[in-house]
């Protein structure tokens, strides 16, 4: 009898757990429909105020008042803030990442032994450190006492380039910048990357390495041809964790960027990003307003988007050529 | 004429002490297999012979003499002596390449300028791969069977062109068929390799070496330390028939504890 | 160190000056009223939550600070997230209260009825302004007009030793110092007050850039976030100006700039100038102004901020808490807070007309 | 390529008649260098990535150090000129996080459970599982900036929402969204480390799939799984612009979980940071510092269980 029924239950038991986590699964889904329908419906009546493509494209953007989904008096053109997103993680990104693959590196494969642990412990917990205090020490120390001069130096040294019109370094500096921003970003970023790239590096499996050392590789080459070729997909799926970290900042951005609405090529200029103007718009914003900023959200979803689907191409293509078990 | 004159030598991790005080000739051209029970530190020692110890943090004392130099030599490259010393592992570890760039790896390191397709055929050839993988060279080194995979590491070792072969207990992964297979084809290599086996499997090392080292532990009681020691070296026949030391008869004849 | 001790002291002075010249008319009138309101507040208990401007938000942290002090059971709690969030949550009905630097105007009243089903009131419970401050301290007081600040941050002027600065400022030695405009990065009230200013006093202003909480800036001006974010930015880079919430400038001890008003006369960002300012404003009964062409001892750039409620719609001890926190303000104490952090409170005319929107809370319950 | 000699053979062989060790062959030389010089690189990377971390330490002790004392985690902060702490803060924190915690963690766990354990078994589960771990490595991409304009929009505002207001739900939804996919692709990782044996030995005994997975699979990879749930604890600790839309704030305790705003430590530094007074900006630095030491407790208590685990194996 009391056989029977736990049987009963056991088989109860199973189909239900099966539905639970395949429901938790699509939880998933559920949660990111409802938050691309819920702000592109809110969005909506802008894009087809603006148009889409013009929201993109244009460069002057002037908040509105009205108060309905009608009669809007704003200008919406997104450009100088997705500039700013794209030049400040760009330029995040590119310092970060090879920064990272060295450190991660060092730790997992130069370090004295007894050194690893404190230091992958030290990457792991500044990797979980609150973005804002990134941008207060950023902001009231780092800006004023490095970041300063190192741009005005940029200005006097390189501030002459020209490159088919596009001047990187002009003047004038006033500190708060694309540059500025981007360097606490990448600041920020790296002990993310490093400790995903410390981690994927860590796995590799050490047989294979000590195969390459014993065929007389010299440490550099066991990195360059054995560990780094197999820990590519890891490698690139921790620079899209930072590059979308670098993306979505919003508080250390807005202390940094200088926040206009327009946009320059210069490095040293100030600009605005996109979740940045969320942000510090949002708290004024009227109706119109939030509609405007919603869409701006929308635009860096779809961002997100894009890197994410771009990551998985770039590690199925090269995977394939390097032969990464991963993929 | 030996290969390897090894005077003196310990290996510590850290503060344990693995191996103390071990002294032998290893003669060129010939296979010197190392037996013992686990923990004899008989894999340390194989390990010393190509400085692979360097990567695990091991304090090597003692010297190991390499064709007239000392391999731990303060202007030695280690790089350099695993270049002339190849390793053989104990686990098959291709790596996650196609057959071709397994073997072609090594060369590629070195600059190699002749002709790479034929380096790798030659290779394949002498540990009679060849016949087997010669259509799939593009294929996975992953794919192949676990004794395939040992046979393509060896070949990998072999392109190099080394002076000596060191196997960690290379069978030790297989199938009886795999491994009386690589057994066949070390005999085949010692007349070009110097080879030096350490092996668990006391058959296996009379049927391949002619010279043999036994490795014991001695365990010291009083402060719980258990050393490798090096009981007995002395050729194959005689190790296996008539030994000189009761730990070694003990362990030769299964009595060991 | 910084010299803002000094200068709270000084504060602290002046504000008992103001006290004792605005306290003889109040007392027969409002107090009274406050006595019998406060005797039924000790029975007051529960949480009463209130969010918008920034601008009022540190008098308003102190005054609940003190409110709270002798009332235990009462929690008001304001947050500072911006007057747009503010009126948008007030019209949402997600806070009990809102604040805004802008009147409603008939629109949003209107909306809010509709969501509410009742009106919803609105009136000023304190005075402000906004202070012109330099990085260069040697700058303290120099004197700048709406035209010549219209200039500066329209990139007309772009050095200390214009002419336009010179023929202002005879006695000063002007530096030849490029002048970096530094305007607030995130929407605000004080962009709102400035902006507004410069707007109905500069007609070629009000042709280029208009008013609002946020404007379009010229180029080769720079965001600062907050009103931190701005006093950084000045203090940052040589030959910084911008403009600050004044309890923020004289808490930091800022060298400001006298600003010309209506009248021709340069006046000091003092707490005076700022009473004097508001009691030039005409306010209309719906309470729907803004502080324009102020003239006598009165600083210019001034603004005010808005209560918003409803008349309906709250339980008791909600709108008991309200209204009884919103009438305590109108006290000498509160008074005092104020003047003490750089606001000016209302006058005594005023404070009854006030006293009159805050019995319509809930009156219609 | 200096280095490079094997024409000189006379003077670099030794005793026995062989190459000398010393002798560089073809391009080893070359390649020594490059070894060298890389090290240098990557010591000098590693030098350089440290500076600034260092530093960030440094000032966050420097200027946070002062307030942290009794008081400050045991009183409110009713104006920020006077004294102080951030009880508030703390214990909405702890609210908002708990929440946060409750709602992520099962169902970030389940879903990497599906994913490991029930997708792998046919070719439509396997595309499911494809597309899950597609999606939640959009999510961990979101700008958490988005995910609070979501869910104000939702469950905050009463114009198209449902009209909660604020209240720390409204915060632990936006905190949950934000580390559902951390605490879900951790555990799959976690999860595929699991060796099928133990699976298979599992269903030996005649264990069913659910029973398996709960009390074979899960227990191993415990230490693993909360390792993962700790580092997402710690990312959504420090969250600060979904809560600004999610629970407002608050300097005063409140003690309800769905009535009403709701404070946070992250929200009363940004607001701290922000204003004039120095008390209240030592404070910010203060709960910067805090917030520091609490990501620090939750990496290596993390840790300490991620190394409880490594033993099991």
């Amino acid at each position: 009898m009391s056989a029977t029924l736990s049987r009963q239950r056991k088989r109860i038991a199973d189909p239900a757990f099966r539905w639970f986590v395949t429901l938790a699964g699509a939880s998933v889904f559920v949660i990111l429909a409802g938050m691309v329908i819920r702000t592109t419906n809110d969005a909506w009546p802008i894009f087809q105020y603006q148009g889409f493509f013009s929201f993109l494209t244009g460069d002057q953007w002037l908040a509105g008042s009205s108060r309905t989904d009608s009669d809007f008096t704003g200008t919406y053109g997104a450009w100088p803030f997705i500039y700013g997103t794209l030049v400040t993680a760009l330029i995040a990104i590119v310092i970060a990442l090879p920064l990272a693959l060295c450190v991660a590196f060092y730790i997992n494969q130069l370090a004295p032994k007894r050194l690893r642990n404190p230091l992958s412990y030290s990457v792991e917990m500044l990797a979980a450190v609150p973005s804002i205090i990134f941008g207060m020490w950023g902001f009231f120390w780092l800006l004023p006492n490095v970041l300063r001069p190192f741009l005005e130096w940029l200005e006097s040294t390189f501030g002459w380039i020209n490159l088919a019109g596009w001047k990187p370094f002009e003047g004038p500096v006033f500190g708060s910048s694309y540059l500025a921003a981007g360097i606490v970003l990448a600041i920020m970023i790296l002990p993310i990357i490093t400790a995903i790239v410390r981690e994927v590096i860590a796995v590799n499996p050490v047989d294979q390495q000590h195969a390459a050392y014993a065929l007389g590789a010299t440490r550099f080459e066991v990195m360059r041809k054995v560990v780094l070729p197999s820990s590519f997909s890891g490698i690139v799926a921790a620079s899209m964790l930072g590059l979308g970290r670098a993306v979505g900042e919003t508080v250390a951005v807005m202390m940094l960027i200088g926040s206009t609405k327009s946009w320059d090529g210069s490095l040293l200029s100030a600009g605005d990003s996109m979740a940045a103007h969320i942000a510090a718009r949002f708290g004024e914003a009227t109706p119109e307003t939030t509609k405007a900023l919603m869409a701006i959200g929308v635009v860096l979803f779809l961002f997100t988007m894009i890197i994410n689907i771009g990551a998985r191409l770039l590690v199925w293509r090269i995977g394939r050529v390097s032969g990464d078990a991963a993929v | 004429m030996s290969v390897f004159d090894v005077q003196g030598l310990g290996v510590a991790y850290g503060s344990f002490t693995a191996v103390k005080d071990i002294s032998l000739e290893i003669p060129r051209n010939k296979v010197t297999a190392l037996i013992g029970p686990s923990g004899c530190g008989k894999s340390t020692v194989l390990r010393c012979l190509n400085r692979m110890n360097d990567l695990m943090d091991a304090t090597v004392s003692g010297k190991i003499i390499y064709n007239g130099e000392d391999i731990y030599g303060p202007e030695v490259d280690a790089a350099e002596v695993r270049r002339r010393i190849g390793m053989v592992f104990q686990r098959p570890n291709p790596f996650p390449k196609s057959i071709y760039e397994n073997v072609a790896f090594g060369p590629r390191l070195n600059g190699f300028k002749g002709d790479l397709d034929q380096l790798v055929e030659e290779s394949l050839r002498s540990v009679a791969l060849w016949d087997e993988v010669k259509d799939k060279l593009d294929d996975p080194g992953t794919a192949l069977s676990g004794g395939q995979q040992q046979r393509l590491c060896i070949a990998r070792a072999i392109a190099v062109q080394p002076d000596v072969l060191l196997m960690d207990e290379p069978c030790s992964a297989l199938d009886p068929i795999a491994t009386l297979k690589i057994e066949d084809l070390i005999r085949q290599l010692e007349s070009s390799y110097s080879i030096v086996i350490v092996t668990h499997n006391m058959q296996q090392a009379a049927r391949v070496s002619e010279m043999t080292a036994f490795f014991s532990v001695d365990i010291d009681d009083e402060h719980g330390m258990r050393t490798g020691a090096l009981v007995e070296y002395d050729t194959t026949e005689k190790i296996f028939n008539n030994p000189g030391n009761t730990r070694t008869e003990d362990y030769i004849s299964g009595r060991f504890g | 160190m910084r010299n803002w001790r000094a200068k709270t002291a000084a504060l602290v002075a002046v504000s008992a000056l103001a006290l004792t010249a605005c306290g003889g008319s109040d007392d027969n009138g409002d107090n009274g009223g406050d006595g019998t309101k406060n005797e039924g507040g000790s029975s007051l208990s529960g949480t009463v939550t209130g969010a918008g401007a920034s601008f009022p938000a540190t008098v308003f942290q102190d005054w609940i600070a003190a409110y709270q002090g002798d009332k235990s059971g009462v929690t008001v709690n304001y947050q500072s997230v911006g007057s747009g969030t503010g009126v948008e949550q007030f019209i949402g009905q997600s806070i009990d209260f809102g604040s805004s630097e802008e009147y409603l105007s008939d629109e949003a009243l209107a909306e809010a009825e509709a969501a509410r089903g009742c009106p919803a009131v609105q009136f000023p419970v304190v005075f402000g302004s906004v202070a012109i401050a330099f990085n260069d301290a040697s700058l303290d007081g120099l004197v700048l007009s709406p035209e010549v600040i219209a200039g500066i941050y329209s990139r007309d002027i772009t050095n200390y030793n214009d002419p336009a600065i010179a023929e202002l400022n005879p006695d000063f030695d002007l530096p030849d110092q490029d002048i970096l405009p530094v305007h607030r990065s995130d929407s605000s009230g004080t962009t709102f007050v400035f902006s507004h200013y410069l707007n109905t006093e500069v007609p070629a202003w009000a042709d280029a850039f208009g008013e609002g909480k946020e404007i379009e800036w010229a180029g080769d001006t720079i965001g600062g976030e907050g009103n931190e974010g701005v006093s950084q930015q000045i203090s940052q880079n040589p030959g910084g100006l911008g403009y600050v919430n004044q309890s923020y400038a004289l808490e930091l001890g800022l060298p400001t700039a006298q600003v010309i008003n209506a009248d021709g006369n340069a006046i000091a960002p003092t707490l005076e100038a700022t009473t004097a300012a508001s009691e030039e404003a005409d306010i209309p009964d719906t309470f729907q102004f803004t502080i324009n062409g102020v003239g006598g001892d009165g600083y210019p750039i001034a603004g005010t901020n808005f209560i918003l409620a409803y008349t309906c719609g709250y339980d008791d001890a909600t709108a008991d808490i309200i209204k009884d926190f919103w009438s305590w303000t109108l006290t000498e104490d509160a008074d005092a807070l104020a003047l003490e952090l750089g606001y000016a409170p209302l006058g005594a005319d005023l404070k009854e007309r006030v006293q009159a929107q805050i019995d319509l809370i809930n009156s219609q319950a | 390529m200096s280095t490079t000699d094997t024409t000189d053979t006379t003077a670099k062989t030794t005793e026995t008649g062989h190459r000398s060790l010393l002798v560089k062959q073809g391009n080893a030389g070359a390649r020594a260098v490059k070894n060298r010089f890389a090290t240098g690189v990557l010591t000098a990377a590693m030098a350089i990535a440290v500076v600034p971390l260092l530093l960030i330490i440094w000032e966050v002790t420097r200027r946070g150090i002062g307030a942290i004392h009794w008081d400050f985690f045991t009183t409110d902060e009713p104006s920020y000129r006077q004294e102080g702490g951030y009880r508030a803060g703390f214990v909405g924190t702890a609210y908002v996080m708990g929440g946060a915690i409750l709602m992520s963690v099962p169902l970030g766990l389940a879903t990497a459970i599906y994913v490991v354990e029930y997708g792998r078994e046919t070719r439509a589960g396997r595309r499911l599982s494809d597309l899950i771990r597609f999606f939640t490595d959009v999510m961990t991409g979101i700008p958490s900036i988005f995910v609070g304009l979501f869910v104000y929009g939702f469950l905050v505002s009463s114009t198209g929402g449902l009209g909660q207001g604020f209240n720390a739900f409204a915060g632990s939804v936006a905190i949950a969204i934000i580390m559902l996919p951390i605490v879900a692709r951790s555990s799959e990782e976690m999860l595929k480390l699991v060796p099928d044996e133990w699976r298979n030995a599992s269903y030996a005994l005649g264990a069913s799939k659910s029973r398996t997975v709960l009390t074979t699979v899960l227990p191993a990879a415990a230490p693993g799984l909360a390792t993962g749930s700790m580092l997402a604890v710690a990312r959504g600790a420090g969250e600060t612009a979904p809560l600004i839309m999610t629970i407002l704030g608050s300097q005063y305790l409140v003690s309800s979980y769905f009535e009403g705003a709701q404070g946070a430590v992250p929200l009363q530094i940004y607001r701290g940071a922000r204003q004039q007074f120095e008390a209240g900006i030592e404070r910010a630095w203060g709960g910067a510092l805090s917030l520091f030491l609490l990501v620090l407790i939750l990496v290596v208590l993390a840790r300490w269980l991620g190394s409880k685990a490594n033993k099991l194996k």
